[in-house]
């Protein structure tokens, strides 16, 4: 029996979400684990991209930041940042952007801003950097986050970057033609937008996890799809892989193992 | 007017001064340390600064007092979390009120552009469904004439001073740049005038590509031989980025006390010297 | 759509057809006069042709009656003197009539650069005071929304194909540009389609730069070995660009019945195979 | 007793209005051979950029084509096309422009576009390149070329590039802040714009020049400043470097001699 904790599900059922041909505009953090977990297994010519610059890198380690030397040093080619912003994804160059948030709707609005008011924020987090433009010009978004009722709100409190916005046709009506989120992993299940209302339904629970855990951790009305799968757990191969890759990451950065 | 080489003290003195916005830019890599702490030491007041991500030379820049409005697009310790100088100044006025200009790195990208351009703005396809506009008043939208198309734009980025670290420079006083090489090469151009400090100073560059990243000794005005002074980000070829002082940075930057007690024993105290011991402490 | 390796001739026939709109640039170096042999061998019409510097690489695309329209900024025969076949296209209409529309090198390179950056089009602070903007509609003025100044705007370069030369390729498929690298990135980048000639497809690049001038295999749509495929430009590394045939240039393309005489043998006649020959009497 | 030609006193008279620390975009032809004789005598350390992206470039021999091998592999660095026109020219970082010109007015106008009507030529010209952007962003600019009645005519038949325009503050009602054309050399003399009319008057009369001489190969009434000085004739050292790099270059092309 294969043993394995929730955020590892979620970071195998990312790296499943990303095909072999895929130009993949990569966010810190989990976005970057699933992305390189992707690239160890079924995806190995994954082109993978960072906003530094960093184009078809193949890193080792996990960087700890979106700027570190590995990134470069295992890269086909590291171009400017302007050149990165400008030719490449608003070039319309990527086919996937892998990004995290601190809240999300239903509709994949993303804040990455402030938690509260924007002037009087009761958290003032870090900032869009470079989703805002990530959200829109990539062809499709997928979001990686664990799930919990406050980070998964029925309202965000700043939209940092567009989603599906009010849902339906919403998203076209700011002159985008991008596919934007169409593909939400969680560490309990994983959520497609419905076809029309662009609202998020949940299409694949993950073993173990029961509708009601799901409920509780959101903050919005859950619905599920009319046949929902469940989702394939971690391969020993797939686990072993990103295993490996955590203990090479923390080693690499002086961490207390 | 051609690059003269300076000591970091002299080079700060003669292009830093109270009031100007200045970019110290570095994407991760080759972030001017060094120079950030003599600024410090030569406590300089009321600066405009500009950076895509402020981190850990900017906590150190604001804790100090030196800040009185910053513009960014991320603002975070990366992979550790919150800037707490720079909170406490933005969210309790501590040291002094930090006023904040909030941007996406797309738009500071084509700001740095734009500067380096010599346009007043920059255009691009930006913001679309984002908030931040309604809450920044920098950033506009324009129509293209030909299209209609809605575009964002957003002021030229055109600082007083930009402070950058590059790996090299040579006797003649051309810079080159190498590895992840962010918006430095825009920032240096788009400002009025820049501070290089440099890895080392070589008699020439030897066999490189005719397309290498490099700034003439005509388009910059100080160059500062400091070996080490991205620490504790790093200079490609010459050190790694020490991770571990990134982290343990939390805890100090945390607390005010432990802060100025660090301050006063690592930059008040301290000089560019430091910086060598640090690279070869962390050598790649 | 990683790029795939093929002959010239399944290269064109691919990705070129009749009515394209098509970039094939070099700014002196790489002009990849193999493949504007190869469009017409295979009797490609009505392209709209896009080039900064329409030299001899066009002079014989419109002699040979493959386009309709021009896109430039300037169009010599770089000191030697005028352009016979365009001219007698655009004056006299043979061998069919050549429309043009004119700009500035530097509205064509921005227009390139907005091409690649997926802007609809191109800001800049140009043709001020010029007569360009009166007879060509396709150049517009906006205002900048902070400081009220006039900008020239044209439209973004969008070629059906961009068709370039490289010194490399390695076996992926990425391409390696060094030199005298002009717009060819761009116009790749801003294309729909793209056709690389190269001098030799390498292993791999070996130790270069980590900033050189490359193109990625998946933004590449075909890829095709053609030694010496620049001449009468040339590859820097490779060869030097043949400045005598240059000057021959000017008396061929004088007389309609010369340039087809020579069109018949050397074009018609003739393949990618004969420009490694050319190559080798140019050695560097 | 030193001979040479009208080029030749023109050419030196062109090469010694640069300055050492210039940083200089230069024009095929004429103004190349002048800007690489100031650097191969009075100007070691001046800058020459050619728009094919080459930035102090220190060619052996002079380029047939703005784009010659020689350049890239003599210059200091070698940038994109876009990039020489964005950040290096429109960022205002070029001293002198460096130009030529089919037509010229009394004004400083070039045009280097058609003879005749625009739509229907007696001449189609190689047209404008880089010269209207050059003419407002280079923070002065300097004419050379050889004088003819053809040539500096009253009215330009088309302006491919601005001068001073209809003269006075003309200039600076297009938005532009640059000096403009300060200088014009030619086979026959120098002439500098009118402190305040801007027109052209002839500041410095080549040796064995008559006014009436250049008074026939002007289309517009000539003027003479109140104090003309002679130009001093080219030194011998000017002479034989000159004609050296033309011996090198006709060598390199392969030109007959």
């Amino acid at each position: 029996m294969v043993e394995y904790t929730p955020t590892e599900m979620m970071t195998v059922s990312a790296a499943r979400a990303l095909k072999n041909d895929d130009v993949c505009f990569v966010g810190i953090g989990m976005p970057s684990a699933a992305c390189n977990l992707a690239r160890l297994t079924h995806a190995p010519d994954i082109t993978l991209i960072y906003e530094s610059g960093t184009i078809g890198t193949k890193p080792d380690v996990l960087p700890l930041s979106i700027g570190d030397g590995e990134l470069c040093e295992t890269a086909v080619n590291t171009v400017a940042v302007p050149e990165m912003f400008r030719y490449w994804l608003q070039g319309g160059k990527i086919s996937v952007g892998f990004l995290g948030a601190a809240q999300l709707d239903k509709y994949g609005n993303i804040n990455t801003t402030v938690i509260g008011d924007y002037d009087n924020p009761k958290v003032r987090l870090p900032g869009g950097g470079g989703a805002p433009e990530i959200a829109t010009s990539c062809g499709e978004v997928f979001l990686v986050m664990k799930q919990s009722k406050r980070g998964f709100v029925e309202k965000i409190d700043f939209v940092t970057s567009l989603g599906h916005g009010k849902g339906g046709d919403d998203r076209a009506s700011y002159g985008v033609d991008t596919k934007g989120p169409s593909r939400l992993i969680t560490d309990l299940c994983i959520m497609e937008p419905h076809p029309v209302g662009k609202q998020f339904v949940v299409t694949s629970i993950h073993p173990g996890v029961t509708r009601e855990e799901i409920i509780e951790n959101t903050g919005w009305e859950v619905e599920f799809a009319d046949e929902v799968a469940e989702t394939a757990i971690p391969s020993e191969k797939e686990l072993q892989v990103l295993r490996e890759l955590h203990a090479r990451t923390a080693k690499a950065h002086g961490d207390q193992q | 007017m051609v690059a003269r080489f300076m000591s970091l003290k002299e080079a700060v003195a003669s292009c830093v001064k109270d009031g100007d916005t200045i970019s110290m830019e570095g994407f991760t890599h080759l972030i001017p340390h060094a120079a950030g702490h003599e600024i410090i030491r030569q406590g300089i007041k009321d600066l405009t600064l500009i950076r895509m991500t402020p981190d850990m030379i900017y906590d150190q820049l604001i804790g100090a007092g030196c800040a009185k409005k910053l513009v960014f697009s991320w603002g975070g310790n990366p992979g550790v979390g919150s800037l707490h100088r720079l909170r406490d100044a933005y969210e309790k006025g501590w040291p002094t009120k930090l006023e904040i200009e909030e941007h996406s790195h797309a738009a500071m990208a084509n700001a740095y552009d734009a500067g380096a351009a010599g346009l007043p703005c920059a255009v691009f396809k930006g913001y679309r469904g984002a908030e931040l506009p309604r809450v920044n008043p920098n950033i506009k939208f324009i129509e293209c004439p030909f299209t209609g198309e809605s575009l964002a734009a957003v002021p030229a980025i055109r600082p007083d001073v930009t402070v950058v670290h590059a790996q090299k420079a040579n006797k003649k006083g051309d810079v080159l740049f190498e590895g992840i090489v962010g918006v430095q090469k825009e920032a240096v151009l788009a400002a009025k005038k820049s501070i290089i400090t440099v890895e080392e100073i070589v008699d020439d560059f030897g066999d490189i590509s005719p397309n290498a990243v490099m700034l003439p000794n005509w388009a910059v005005t100080a160059i500062v031989e400091v070996p080490g002074g991205a620490h504790p980000s790093y200079a490609q070829g010459y050190y790694k980025r020490d991770n571990a002082f990134y982290k343990a940075w939390d805890p100090i930057a945390r607390d005010r006390e432990a802060f100025q007690a660090w301050l006063e024993e690592h930059v008040i105290n301290g000089g560019p010297e430091d910086f060598a011991a640090k690279r070869d402490a962390n050598k790649a």
